[in-house]
């Protein structure tokens, strides 16, 4: 089983409802966030075009974060969702300094916190806080080894990208163009 | 024009506008990991070679030092842990994958050796020295025997703890700056140097000052030419290589490297001390302090620089 | 799943499908290469510590073979040239960022050094040798008190020489497999390990610096083993390309050879050799020398191969 | 930055404080092994129906409480046709109101200190006996007509029946003569129907959406945020004129740059292009419409080239883009925008939209307006309210005759007492809106104020206008009180419940309770005849075939509609409008009888004078107005605007991006604190974009205070529209100042 996310950037609108709403389920501390929303523009007036990307963790299949934390505290449980454990991680930060994509930070209580899919949502079977909120409808959770999945036909049926592959981490959030 | 700008307003403590999570602490520790490597492979290296009378301050005096300087980097690192309280959880496991673990393993195996080899020459630094307790006199007596392999394995462990310092920072292919091999060697010499200097600033007998000053000049040459390799490997990378090379090369890093890491760190220590060697009255514990502060120095700015060099936007 | 391939039917000699320009001369190059550097930083930094007369193999027999390896070398080299009429091209100016360039010239000074370096040595290796012109005579006396400043002069040189074969191949961004800036040190070493090999092949039993040869060789082995961790480990913790090009090595094409071939045969046999030995086992010397040198060109072979099949 | 305070607390926090418990409990973890994830399992255990109050789109949802009983999240409600189960961001950051500790907390009454004001805090008995003394006092002296409310939100309602009870009709909200007004006005002269809240426009069946002025995406609208994903999805095509490269102009097929203030002229155009080449619906034209011969001689001169000189957009761009209509037709929406009080001409603009709707056909089609229903609701049973003698019309005689409602830049200019006015308002009462940012020209409400003999001001956050009140009233809320039923026209009638979710904090009360008590004190108990909120509710839903037990369960209450007239001119049937002629006044007569033009005539506007550049203000999806300026899940979102300035010229001024700047306009107002600059390609070169409600100057907000630039502040220079009396604000121009001003801020 291997959990994925697509997000649709034509319909995305940066309205950063997936921001709060994930904030809110998982209690993140006000002054941190697992996810955020970036605007790229490109062009110049009038040509312009303009992509608007929700990003966070992304859950890479060859996680550097995985790789070089020294107690374990974070793996890569079933579904290929990578979380950190709380109670085993001491704070060493070497995890931050891995994630080309910045998505972790320390929490005041001193472990290091990232965006878990929610995994508690997903265990019983709803989808992450952000899925679920988007009013656009223009983000996809789902399970990319079942070929049948929403998420599976969307990846055959659109064109898509993901956020630097040459950094050899292969993510798991794809943006489909 | 390309504008990507994070329109959700992320500002996570530490990591934006751009990461800084390691300050002083990890820079530190890792001079001081560099530092005690060199000091324990000097006097393994001279115990080996049955030099300890020759050079007694490297072989004797030094190694006093470690026991307290690896309490200083220890509790810097201690100090750098968000999660104080669960730092044993280092211990439950071995990750061979993470340098920061076969590197917390490493400290573990040579704090003790560190103690045990400067009991074993307390004596001949400190005559007056008895230790309290009758039991602990015969059980230096029965260690002593094992001195031979306790050296060798001293040798292997700094080596592995000098190299184990820089390997920590080329694992993370996410800081371009950090992510190349060559940081390994580097922080080893530099650690060498470090110890070198220490040991010449520490020295009374004027062979042993001049056998460590011939000694530190190779290792700043080999440390210098480290250094262009680097740089050379750099502008030869990937762009993001390039740009993290940039930052010496014209970008924020440049003069506070050239200047204090290169100039003040190594090419001036390094005349002084060829100067020394031709016999000119020079006091000789200016070239060590400015070796020892230059590899501060590189330590910290190869930290920072690290952190400020990224992939994305 | 993105499927990216050439439609219009590329297929350049030695470029398509697979590049493989350099087939075996500039390994074997590289190799002699760094077979003479290290003979010549071994028998120079003797001279230099003053331990000439010590290990008079080292110093003085061994570099009497260096000036005609190098020359084969440099053919080598100029066998591979496509365009050889135009090698002069070569030194018609200097190019400090490419590799080649320096490594020419280093080649250029250094091989007068190292004839003159030998024929200082070669009265003392074979006392009835006689010069066959009355001049070449004083001239080898005269020079023969300039052997310091010769010594430091080709201690620098054969050094970048040695690192050179290593800068060579990491310079390409291009290559994953060669853009690790850990070969120059992995070649350096793996030079000096197969001088060491060389010298212990002509050195008479039980001499002490046989002795000394073996340990020097054993760290040197040891040093070149975590050198080719180091080398794996860079490889796996960096990016895509890199990761991919690791593959070749951990369940790629090139897993049998460069694991037995380099790792076993060229390194850990030779040093398990060596400790017998130095526990005044019997065994024939020559036996870990040859695995050592042909571990050695192994080394620069299948990394020039490998190297040229790893892409983005 | 806002102090990173995590007052949700959660049991891991408890565990760690109690020193050795916290060492143990790791090690228990440990030799446990368990997989704890990293999340502590919060089960929803209990869940309140509520609808939004964050902003007027009153999504109705539930707020769910954590184990330990406290509020920890809001998720929409599913069957909700405003939000189909998706909050929008501000709605989902609604907790954040109810935790921001820098709420009002007790009643606070105006008083002079050592000659300083300053307010010091008052038991409720205390603060209604000091209002209702002087309202009673006004009424006496010049009529309880003297007293207006100010209210955005649904706390007016109450306030509204305390007031009318009392005699006053001047119930009035920014939302009508700063926003609304002139689209339900120039469709109401058309069509002879408004468009009221939520519009009617069928975005999800559409094949051609035209934004004039409407960014869906920046304003989340969620009903048509949604709507416009399904339409994306469906690959309608969408076509949006703004100056500036919005995120809806992202996602159009066809975004025409046009220049600021020139709209009229390209609406124009775009008729004249459909009349000439026939394109218009005629079955559906000849059926209703009426003045078609008179429109297509009006519209005879303006040509996309006539256009093309004053807009900017290439005339074959024009003619493109009326075909893509045409061909949707009857499936498009020209969508009429909510805020359109822009240059003055803002009514006549509505108008030729409403024209261009009509010609395409789109009124009351699939697609096009849907004919939304509400379901009717029994009124209380209470006494008539007195008939007033005066109303807020009288102060402005024969002037904006055809406005629907009271104008609140009206009253506020009719609290200035003047020479040809008997009598000016004594009294207001404010709830819910920050008058000082929403009403444009700030030194003008600042000085009707001095002329107040009483001023009340109920709001949950200490706004600045909380600042000039003589009695400040701490409201609850929305998530700790009851409110009138939501009863909202969509395409199926729905009512929804908000029920508290927990006790109103500190000593802050619900608004109905507060009118309660003064109308007890005013002797108009007898219009508020239920002891509590809740046995009101219970006693309308009852009528309604519904109980307050069961709209708990299910928070919203779908119900049929009366006819099935969701699209009335499906099939072209025979059919009344409520116009004078009975048909769409293409022509509009009740127009001409007020004296105003009957067709849309384009008038130009005034160019911004040399280094001035146009300042246009807009919406950022995660903020409403200043509401949420110091909500803390949003702020830590967007905590201040930027300024947009074109790289030209950003490179003219020398300005980099992130340096701050102030801004002062053509009367020399300058901004009281400076607002950092974004250099960007997003903007047109003539003129600077910025996002309304920052700036905050009471530091009693901790988190708005100095944040960003007001734009009200810059607005002093208003152009009121004839026909209604809404206030243009898009006519301030602004120049850049890059050091401090010297004088004292403005």
């Amino acid at each position: 089983m291997r959990y994925a996310m697509a997000i649709d950037t034509k319909k995305c609108v940066g309205c950063s409802d997936c921001v709060v709403a994930c904030q809110v389920e998982n209690n993140v501390p006000i002054g941190h966030c697992r996810d955020w929303v970036v605007e790229a523009t490109s062009g110049t007036y009038p040509d312009l075009s303009l992509e608007i990307r929700s990003e966070r963790c992304n859950h890479c299949t060859n996680a550097p974060c995985v790789r070089c934390c020294p107690t374990e505290a974070s793996h890569i449980v079933d579904g290929g969702i990578v979380v950190v454990d709380h109670d085993e991680c001491i704070g060493c930060k070497a995890c931050i300094t891995s994630c080309p994509y910045d998505a972790r930070f320390v929490h005041p209580e001193g472990y290091v916190d990232k965006c878990t899919f929610c995994i508690h949502r997903v265990e019983k079977g709803e989808n992450p806080a952000c899925v679920s909120v988007c009013p656009t409808k223009c983000m996809y959770f789902g399970d990319t080894d079942d070929p049948n999945s929403e998420i599976s036909q969307l990846l055959r049926k659109r064109k898509w990208k993901t956020l630097i592959p040459e950094a050899g981490t292969e993510p798991n959030i794809y943006y489909l163009t | 024009m390309i504008e990507e700008v994070i329109v959700s307003g992320r500002s996570n403590p530490e990591i934006d506008p751009y990461l800084h999570v390691w300050g002083w602490e990890i820079p530190f520790y890792l001079f001081i990991g560099g530092l005690v490597a060199g000091i324990l492979f000097f006097s393994a290296v001279y115990t080996i070679r049955g030099k300890q009378d020759d050079y007694p301050t490297a072989v004797k005096f030094a190694p006093m030092f470690t026991p307290l300087l690896l309490a200083l980097g220890l509790s810097a690192l201690l100090l750098d842990l968000s999660h104080k309280l669960y730092f044993w959880q280092l211990y439950t496991n071995i990750r061979w994958e993470s340098p920061m673990s076969w590197g917390a393993w490493t400290l573990m195996i040579i704090y003790p050796l560190a103690i045990v080899w400067s009991a074993l020459w307390i004596k001949d630094v400190f005559p007056k020295w008895d230790w309290k307790f009758k039991w602990l006199e015969d059980w230096i007596e029965i260690i002593r025997q094992y001195q031979k392999y306790m050296a060798w394995a001293l040798m292997v462990l700094s080596i592995v703890l000098g190299m184990y310092t820089g390997i920590l920072l080329s694992a993370f292919n996410a800081r371009p700056f950090w992510n190349t091999a060559i940081l390994g060697p580097l922080f080893l010499t530099s650690g060498l140097s470090a110890g070198a200097a220490l040991i010449m600033l520490l020295s009374k007998k004027e062979g042993e000052k001049r056998l460590f000053a011939r000694i530190d000049l190779m290792l700043i040459g080999t440390e210098l030419f480290l250094i262009i390799h680097l740089f050379m490997g750099f502008l030869a990378g990937t762009n993001v290589h390039i740009e993290a090379a940039r930052l010496f090369l014209g970008g924020e890093f440049t003069n506070s490297f050239w200047i204090f890491v290169v100039f003040g760190g190594l090419i001036f220590p390094a005349i002084l001390e060829l100067l020394e060697l031709r016999k000119i009255k020079i006091p000789h514990y200016i070239s060590a302090i400015l070796v020892l502060f230059g590899s501060l120095a590189l330590r910290f700015i190869v930290v920072d620089a690290g952190q400020a060099s990224r992939w994305l936007y | 799943m993105i499927e990216q391939i050439i439609t219009s039917g590329k297929h350049n000699i030695g470029i398509d499908p697979v590049l493989s320009i350099w087939p075996w001369e500039v390994p074997a190059d590289l190799f002699l290469a760094g077979l003479v550097s290290g003979l010549l930083i071994i028998s120079t930094f003797l001279t230099l510590i003053g331990k000439r007369h010590d290990y008079p193999i080292a110093v003085k027999k061994a570099p009497i073979f260096a000036p005609f390896l190098l020359l084969i070398a440099l053919f080598f080299l100029f066998l591979d040239l496509s365009h050889k009429m135009y090698f002069w091209q070569l030194y018609t100016n200097i190019r400090w960022t490419s590799p080649m360039s320096w490594g020419a010239w280093t080649y250029l000074f250094l091989t007068p050094l190292t004839f003159i370096w030998a024929a200082i040595h070669l009265k003392t290796a074979y006392p009835n040798w006689k010069w066959p012109y009355e001049w070449m005579e004083n001239t080898i006396e005269y020079l023969k008190q300039y052997r310091t400043g010769l010594a430091w002069a080709i201690l620098g040189l054969s050094l970048t020489l040695s690192m050179y074969t290593g800068i060579l191949l990491s310079a390409f961004n291009a290559r994953p497999i060669w853009n690790s800036a850990i070969l120059g040190p992995l070649f350096l070493t793996s030079g000096l390990t197969s001088a060491t090999a060389f010298i212990l092949l002509n050195c008479p039993k039980g001499s002490n610096e046989k002795k000394l040869f073996c340990t020097v060789s054993l760290i040197s082995l040891g040093v070149q083993t975590f050198l080719i961790i180091h080398l794996i480990m860079g490889y796996l913790s960096s990016d895509l390309a890199q990761v991919k090009a690791a593959d070749l090595f951990l369940g790629g094409e090139f897993t049998t050879s460069f694991w037995i071939m380099i790792v076993a045969l060229g390194t850990l046999i030779p040093a398990y050799l060596h400790v017998l030995y130095l526990k005044k086992i019997k065994v024939p010397v020559i036996i870990p020398s040859i695995l050592i040198l042909t571990g050695g060109f192994f080394l620069r072979y299948i990394l020039v191969e490998a190297g040229q099949i790893s892409h983005w | 930055m806002s102090k990173s305070l995590n007052r949700r607390d959660f049991i891991k926090i408890s565990s760690l404080g109690l020193g050795g418990l916290a060492v143990a409990n790791p090690i228990f973890d440990w030799l446990g092994g368990s997989m704890n994830s990293g999340e502590s399992l919060q089960e929803t255990i209990k869940r309140i129906p509520t609808y939004c109050e964050v902003c007027f789109w009153k999504c109705a949802g539930w707020t769910h409480l954590n184990e330990k009983g406290d509020i920890w999240k809001l998720t929409g409600n599913d069957n909700d046709p405003h939000c189909n189960g998706r909050l929008c961001p501000r709605g989902t950051g609604g907790v954040g109101m109810y935790y921001d500790d820098d709420r009002l907390k007790t009643p606070l009454i105006r008083t002079v200190v050592d000659g300083k004001q300053t307010y010091r805090e008052a038991s409720w008995n205390e603060a209604f006996d000091f209002i209702a003394k002087k309202m009673k006092k006004i009424a006496d002296e010049h009529g309880p007509e003297c007293i207006a409310l100010f209210s955005h939100g649904s706390g007016g309602k109450h306030f509204g029946r305390m007031l009318k009870a009392f005699g006053s009709p001047n119930i009035t909200a920014p939302s009508y003569a700063q926003c609304r007004g002139p689209r339900e006005v120039g469709f109401f002269a058309t069509f002879g129907e408004g468009i009221g809240s939520p519009e009617r426009v069928d975005i999800r069946d559409t094949d051609c959406l035209v934004l004039i002025g409407s960014h869906i995406g920046e304003n989340m609208h969620n009903g048509q945020v949604q709507e416009m994903s399904d339409a994306i999805d469906k690959d309608a095509t969408i076509i949006t004129v703004d100056p500036r490269f919005s995120t809806a102009a992202s996602k159009s097929k066809h975004w025409l740059p046009i220049k600021p203030a020139t709209d009229m002229a390209l609406l124009l155009s775009w008729i004249h292009v459909i009349i000439n080449n026939e394109w218009y619906d005629k079955k559906y034209i000849d059926k209703y419409a009426f003045g078609l011969d008179e429109l297509k001689e009006h519209v005879k001169t303006y040509t996309p080239e006539w256009a093309y000189g004053i807009t900017t957009i290439k005339p074959n761009v024009i003619r493109k883009t009326a075909k893509e209509m045409a061909n949707a037709a009857p499936s498009v929406i020209i969508h009429p925008g909510r805020h359109v009080t822009w240059y003055g001409d803002d009514t006549q603009r509505l108008r030729a939209v409403a024209i261009l709707n009509a010609l395409l056909g789109s009124w009351g089609r699939r697609g096009g307006f849907y004919n939304p229903e509400k379901k009717k609701v029994a009124k209380l049973d209470i006494p008539k309210f007195p008939k007033p003698s005066k109303t807020w019309r009288d102060a402005f005689p024969d002037q904006y005759k055809l406005a629907g409602l009271a104008l609140a830049s009206g009253i506020c200019d009719a609290t200035i007492p003047a020479a040809d006015r008997d009598c000016s308002f004594k009294a207001w009462i404010v709830n819910g809106t920050n008058l000082i940012s929403t009403l444009p020209n700030q030194a003008n409400t600042i000085e009707a104020i001095q002329n107040l003999d009483l001023m009340v001001v109920i709001d949950t956050m200490p706004m600045e206008i909380t600042g000039y009140a003589d009695v400040v009233l701490p409201e609850c809320t929305y998530l700790e009180r009851y409110d009138n039923l939501r009863i909202s026209g969509h395409r199926e009638p729905t009512i929804a419940l908000r029920a508290p979710a927990a006790e109103p904090k500190y000593n802050s009360k619900s608004a109905w309770w507060m009118a309660k008590e003064l109308a007890d004190r005013l002797g108009l108990n007898d219009y508020f005849p239920f002891e509590t909120e809740d046995q009101e509710l219970d006693w309308q839903l009852k009528k309604v075939g519904s109980s307050l037990e069961e709209m708990k369960k299910i928070g919203l209450k779908k119900f049929e509609r009366k006819y099935d007239d969701l699209y009335p001119l499906e099939g072209l049937p025979e059919y009344e409008f409520n116009t004078n002629t009975g048909k769409i006044e293409l022509y509009s007569t009740a127009m001409e009888d007020e004296g105003y033009d009957p067709l849309p005539k384009f008038t130009a506007h005034e160019e911004p004078p040399t280094d001035f550049y146009r300042l246009i203000y807009g919406r950022a999806p995660m903020h409403t107005f200043s509401r949420t300026a110091n909500n803390p899940n949003l702020t830590d979102l967007m905590d201040e605007n930027k300024v947009w300035v074109n790289p030209k010229v950003a490179k003219e001024w020398d300005l980099k991006n992130n340096q701050e700047v102030w801004l002062e306009n053509q009367d020399g107002i300058v901004t009281s604190f400076p607002i950092k600059v974004r250099v960007t390609e997003r903007i047109r070169w003539d003129s600077v974009y910025m996002i309304h409600g920052f700036g905050h100057t009471d530091k009693r907000l901790s988190r708005a205070y100095g944040k960003g630039a007001s734009d009200a502040e810059l607005i002093t220079q208003t152009k009121i529209d004839p026909v209604m009396g809404g206030t243009g604000m898009r006519v301030n121009f602004v120049t850049f100042l890059t050091e401090a001003p010297t004088k004292g801020a403005a």
